[in-house]
């Protein structure tokens, strides 16, 4: 289990994360403050496998009370590089 | 797992004598089941190994017997009572339909009857009218009892233990040209589910829908299509009410076409039950009409030709499937 | 024309010395209450509260009467589709019954029996049958569960004149005598199968003698003297218990009203009845009381009374009592897995 | 009148035995009744004394009828024997409990046949298959005349209005028909190979692969407005284009002829919030529950206890379904929508239903259904939630007769028991086809699932 993540990883994961649930997605023209559920077009399942993937890959458990910090591609790489 | 072949009537034999060992509370009874062995001998043996109190001779008063093993079974007991054949229940209907299949519901669930009835059924023998019904498709007609017709040497070992585990009347009926059958039996897990048809033989072009006796036709039958390059999946319903109509219309919606095969006669038959759940259940599912091989209606004849003719056999299988298929 | 027995009846020489006025009022408690139980079912039947088949034991009730309190806790009854008596003498409450002909959920057989199919497991009642003789071949297996068990218990087995000559009563006493299953075959012979008297039915009318011919103790009892019945009873429940044997006894007794409520008693002669009704089992105890001083008009009310009350009570209780919800029509049809 | 069997209906007084004035005790017959069976004689359930015979010798009138009045007397003669004439006075039986006269049921209604309606308008006697036949021509059967005897309409009456073309009844089995009804195979048109030339599966298959003939077939007869014909690989659509122009058929031919009607509450979801989290909490990742789940699990449950709206309608009558296969509308990655079966959803407990939801849209998205779970729907739900939208009216999925639909899961003032609290609440509502149910039916829906929700942990 890593201790810590990079906020370079944590682009990663996310980005990662995201292309596999969304392939035609274009991750490229997201901006870093882009409200993740609308921009990738995330409906809840799709919201929870990216949960599940990103939890997998940071090797920390992400609880339901966490989804708010997982808005945005930024919030997103704060959360998991944080701690 | 050690696989060896018995015959059907030893794999019946194995279960009442497991049964026996196993549990005090079961009794076996019936005509002839002690001194002679057995009418089909399947019980041979056991007398000599459990005693009279357990393995019982009873009078030729099958009212008396069928009633005596719903009574004890209402007592606690778990009887295992021998009807020598279908023929002969009918002497004891009362007590099947008045008595085992109603106490249940008629005392408001105070009063469950784990009796297992085991009878001989079916003709093929030469032995005439009075002889060789197949009357499984009444019984099955009964609500407040289980009706199950082993067609395999694993079934007829494995159901007898999953009768008597059930709290309510089990009525298993044994083609009497199974009985010298032979067949493998994995060794472990005896214990086999009733509450589902069997898949015999898989297949996608039609759906044969056998039990008991009728599915060594059905089996031959599918046999001699495979060689025409028709696949017929052959189901073996195995328990007879309720039937699994799960797997029937499984299979009807994967090929479209059913063809039954049942040793009673045509009206009112079981095979007509299981025609209606299929266009019930799968109507935009057929892509042809239902075809059904029973037996002619006609007390089955002592003449060898005519009683051939009268039954289901292997080649009118055979045709009813090539018509629905077409 | 008078139907009779034609045979003499066991009558009791006199009181036994054992029959003390206690007991003979809880005999009358016994009668009257099935009598007036019964009387309310037929009122409440004609003004259609209770419905399908109603058949009352009105003039029989010296037989449950004498025969039910005999038993102990843990013996079995089976009975036929009159079988009202039975049932309250074993003691299966009265409301519950009253709710069962209301065909409520709180009947004995939560309202899918009905007044034919009475059942109890609290007090081992196997319920009423409602085919004629098709309930001793239970009461055969019963017994044979109990000898193979090696318990001490008995089943008690009720039917009429008419099962005489079904092949299954034939077939059972033939089978409980050959296995000596302990059974008390109880014939409340009414002299009527239904509508046919038992001369225009029956070769041999001595029902006695032909339950002897299976070689098991059989004997006529005056099915209207209450005392003869129990004194009948007790000693062959002995026989039964001790003796490890079944035992028959022929209760001549007699129906003062028509076979069931839909019947307009053309086959029977108005005296007939009427002699026969000279011979009320409660009639006959109450006489007696008075006689012996036992038994006092204050005591007798009291009796009317509390009984009453009991009645009114289980009646008001049906009423208001739920229906089983059609949602579970098909419960009971199978056992409930858990 | 007693009523002494359930076959009883009726009975003729035949004798009086008693007259005004007599005193009756308990028990005694005082009439004897002709019944449809037997002379049965009636007795009294009170004592008293006989005020007024009702009804006389000869007539017959319905059970429940009162045929006499008895006033009851405030001391019985008992029953016993009269004890010895030195002992006390005769015991006063207990006064017996205030019970009816033998007729307590209320007088039966007069039996009479129901009025014929005003005959305003003679619709001409037909079976019900003629009826059927005439309905689905759009023949008024008023203005056929009947050949039949006594001017019955028979089946050639009615085939002889419609035009000859559609008179050609074509043989086919229904699976063939099925097929043809997805494909937009045009069965007239198809040569069957069965059994007195039936068409089969087969045939239907034949006729979609002979692509250019269709095509040829259609341009004959001038394009525009012949059925559908050409699959969508045909026309050389790519999958979202195909799945457009599908999802716009049917859409336009729901409206065109489904006349909808709409429902719609608010339901309370804090329970099923609050039972959803704690549940969250406590599994892994990857078996979390989404609120969806939940949602679709409820609406499984209450159309199995509304079954009216669980079916399909076909032609002119509701089917209903024998089991609760749930569509669930799942919108594509860049544009198009399907709703496929999740199917037994009703039997299905929520973890299960939850894990067969992300299979089955994971499968959708991938293009990778199965043709079973297209076609079996029974009812659909559409959850648009996720987009943001508090309320969604959905258009039905013929031949489906409803559609429910969930908006998104917000936080709202909520009054309870006089309090004012915030709660998550969700709008459901119910698009349902009026041919098949009434308002009513849907609002038990919507009632039932509300009720549903309130308890999550049952589910």
């Amino acid at each position: 289990m890593p201790t810590t993540i990079t906020p370079e990883q944590a682009t990663a994961m996310v980005r990662e994360a995201l292309s596999a649930i969304a392939p035609d997605a274009d991750l490229d023209g997201l901006a870093p403050d882009d409200d993740l559920r609308g921009a990738v077009e995330l409906d809840s399942l799709d919201f929870l496998s990216f949960v599940e993937k990103l939890s997998q890959r940071s090797g920390r458990r992400i609880e339901e009370d966490d989804y708010e910090e997982l808005r945005s591609l930024s919030s997103c790489v704060a959360f998991l590089s944080h701690r | 797992m050690n696989e060896k072949r018995v015959t059907y009537r030893e794999a019946l034999r194995e279960a009442l004598r497991e049964a026996l060992a196993g549990d005090d509370r079961v009794f076996l009874m019936g005509e002839d089941v002690g001194r002679y062995g057995g009418c089909f001998a399947v019980s041979l043996g056991l007398l000599e190994e459990f005693g009279p109190e357990r393995v019982r001779d009873t009078p030729m008063s099958e009212s008396a017997f069928v009633g005596a093993g719903i009574g004890a079974a209402l007592a606690g007991m778990r009887p295992v009572v021998e009807i020598m054949t279908v023929n002969f229940s009918l002497l004891a209907l009362d007590q099947i339909l008045n008595n085992a299949a109603t106490l249940l519901h008629m005392s408001g669930g105070q009063f469950n009857v784990p009796v297992v009835i085991r009878m001989a059924t079916g003709a093929g023998r030469q032995l005439a009218a009075q002889h060789s019904h197949s009357l499984e498709g009444w019984y099955a007609h009964i609500p407040g009892i289980r009706v199950v017709a082993p067609a395999t040497v694993e079934d007829a070992r494995g159901m007898l233990p999953t009768a008597l585990a059930d709290p309510d009347p089990v009525l298993m009926f044994e083609h009497v040209s199974l009985y010298s059958t032979e067949g493998e039996l994995g060794g472990a897990d005896r214990q086999v589910d009733i509450d589902r048809a069997a898949i015999r033989r898989p297949g996608r072009d039609a759906t044969l829908i056998a039990y008991g006796g009728t599915l060594v036709a059905a089996l031959a039958a599918a046999e001699e299509l495979s060689g025409e390059g028709i696949e017929v999946e052959v189901i073996d319903l195995r328990t007879l009410r309720p039937v699994d109509d799960a797997t029937v219309v499984g299979s009807v919606r994967r090929t479209h076409r059913a063809v039954i095969v049942d040793e009673g006669w045509r009206s009112g038959s079981l095979s007509a039950e299981l025609s209606t759940r299929i266009t019930e259940q799968a109507f935009y599912e057929l892509d042809a009409g239902i075809e059904r091989v029973c037996t002619a209606e006609v007390p089955i004849p002592y003449a060898r030709h005519l009683e051939e003719a009268a039954l289901p056999q292997p080649a009118a299988v055979v045709e009813a499937v090539r018509k629905a298929v077409g | 024309m008078t139907a009779d027995h034609g045979h003499e009846a066991g009558r009791r020489p006199g009181p036994p010395a054992d029959a003390g006025t206690k007991r003979r009022f809880e005999l009358l408690r016994q009668m009257l209450r099935i009598r007036r139980f019964e009387e309310k079912c037929v009122e409440l039947y004609s003004a259609a509260k209770i419905r399908g088949f109603l058949h009352v034991y009105i003039g029989e009730e010296a037989v449950a009467a004498g025969i039910v309190p005999s038993l102990e806790p843990g013996d079995a009854i089976v009975s036929t589709y009159r079988e009202h008596g039975h049932a309250l003498a074993r003691g299966v409450p009265l409301e519950a019954l009253m709710a069962e002909m209301y065909g409520r959920i709180t009947g004995v057989s939560r309202g899918r029996g009905g007044s034919m199919h009475l059942f109890d497991a609290d007090t081992r009642f196997y319920g009423g049958s409602a085919i004629v003789a098709g309930g001793l071949p239970l009461a055969a297996g019963l017994a044979l569960a109990d000898r193979m068990r090696g318990h001490r218990q008995v089943t008690a087995c009720f039917f009429g004149d008419g099962a005489v000559a079904e092949g299954e009563f034939h077939e059972c006493l033939n089978l409980a005598a050959l296995w000596r299953l302990p059974v008390l075959f109880c014939c409340e012979n009414n002299l009527y199968a239904m509508g046919t008297a038992l001369a225009r039915a029956q070769a041999q009318t001595d029902l006695a003698l032909r339950a002897a011919s299976y070689g098991m103790a059989a004997w006529p009892v005056d099915g209207m003297d209450v005392l003869a019945v129990e004194d009948a009873a007790r000693q062959a429940l002995g026989m039964v218990r001790d003796g490890g044997v079944p035992c028959f006894l022929e209760l001549r007794t007699y129906r003062f009203r028509a076979h069931s409520m839909y019947d307009s008693d053309r086959y029977r002669d108005k005296a007939e009845i009427e002699a026969w009704k000279e011979r009320d089992p409660i009639t006959a105890l109450v006489s007696r009381g008075r006689a012996d001083g036992e038994l006092t008009d204050e005591g007798l009310a009291a009796l009317e009374e509390e009984i009453a009350v009991e009645i009114e009570r289980a009646v008001e209780a049906a009423e208001a009592a739920p229906m089983e919800p059609v949602a579970d029509l098909t419960r009971f049809v199978y056992s409930e897995r858990t | 009148m007693p009523s002494l069997g359930a076959d009883m209906d009726a009975g003729t007084i035949s004798e009086w035995l008693v007259k005004p004035g007599d005193t009756v005790s308990r028990g005694d017959v005082i009439a004897v009744v002709d019944t449809d069976k037997a002379a049965v004689e009636v007795e009294s359930f009170d004592s008293g004394v006989v005020d007024e015979l009702l009804v006389g010798p000869g007539e017959r009138v319905p059970v429940g009828t009162v045929l006499a009045t008895i006033s009851t007397a405030a001391e019985q003669a008992s029953e016993y024997p009269p004890p010895t004439p030195t002992g006390p006075p005769a015991p006063q039986q207990p006064a017996p409990p205030e019970s009816p006269p033998p007729s307590p049921e209320p007088a039966a209604p007069p039996r009479r046949p129901p009025e014929p309606p005003p005959a305003a308008r003679t619709v001409p006697v037909a079976s019900p298959l003629v009826r059927k036949r005439a309905a689905e021509a759009g023949i008024d059967l008023a203005s056929v005349h009947g050949t039949g005897p006594g001017g019955v309409v028979t089946r050639e009456d009615v085939e002889r209005l419609v035009s000859p073309r559609a008179t050609g009844r074509v043989r086919a089995s229904p699976y063939a028909r099925r097929i043809a009804g997805e494909l937009g195979v045009d069965l007239s048109r198809v040569t069957g190979t069965g059994s007195g030339g039936a068409i089969r599966a087969l045939d239907v298959h034949a006729v979609t692969e002979r692509a250019g003939t269709v095509e040829a077939a259609r341009a004959e007869e001038g394009g525009g407005t012949a059925p559908r014909e050409a699959t969508g690989e045909e026309r050389g659509e790519t999958r979202q284009e195909g799945l457009r122009r599908a999802t716009a058929d049917l859409m336009a031919r729901s409206k065109r002829e489904v006349p909808h009607y709409y429902l719609s509450t608010t339901i309370d979801l804090s329970r099923a919030m609050t039972w959803l989290r704690e549940r969250n909490r406590e599994v892994p990742v990857e078996e979390r529950l989404v609120p969806a789940a939940l949602l679709l699990k409820a609406s499984a449950l209450a159309v199995r206890r509304v079954p009216q709206l669980n079916g399909f309608w076909c032609g002119d009558h509701f089917e209903p379904a024998p089991a609760v296969h749930l569509g669930v509308a799942i919108s594509l990655r860049g544009g198009g929508l399907m709703a496929p079966a999740l199917r037994d959803a009703d039997g299905l407990d929520v973890p299960e239903l939850m894990k067969r939801l992300r299979d089955l849209v994971a499968r959708v998205r991938a293009g990778r259904t199965r043709s079973s779970e297209m076609t079996d729907s029974t009812i659909t739900v559409t959850n648009l939630g996720d987009q943001g939208v508090e309320t969604v009216f959905g258009v039905i999925y013929p031949p489906q007769v409803a559609l429910v639909g969930f908006g998104r899961v917000v936080e709202r003032p909520w009054a309870v028991g006089g309090l004012l609290g915030v709660r998550p609440v969700v709008t459901a509502t119910l698009s349902a086809d009026h041919r098949a149910t009434d308002g009513y039916t849907g609002a038990r829906f919507l009632g039932t699932l509300d009720r549903l929700l309130q308890a999550p942990e049952v589910l």
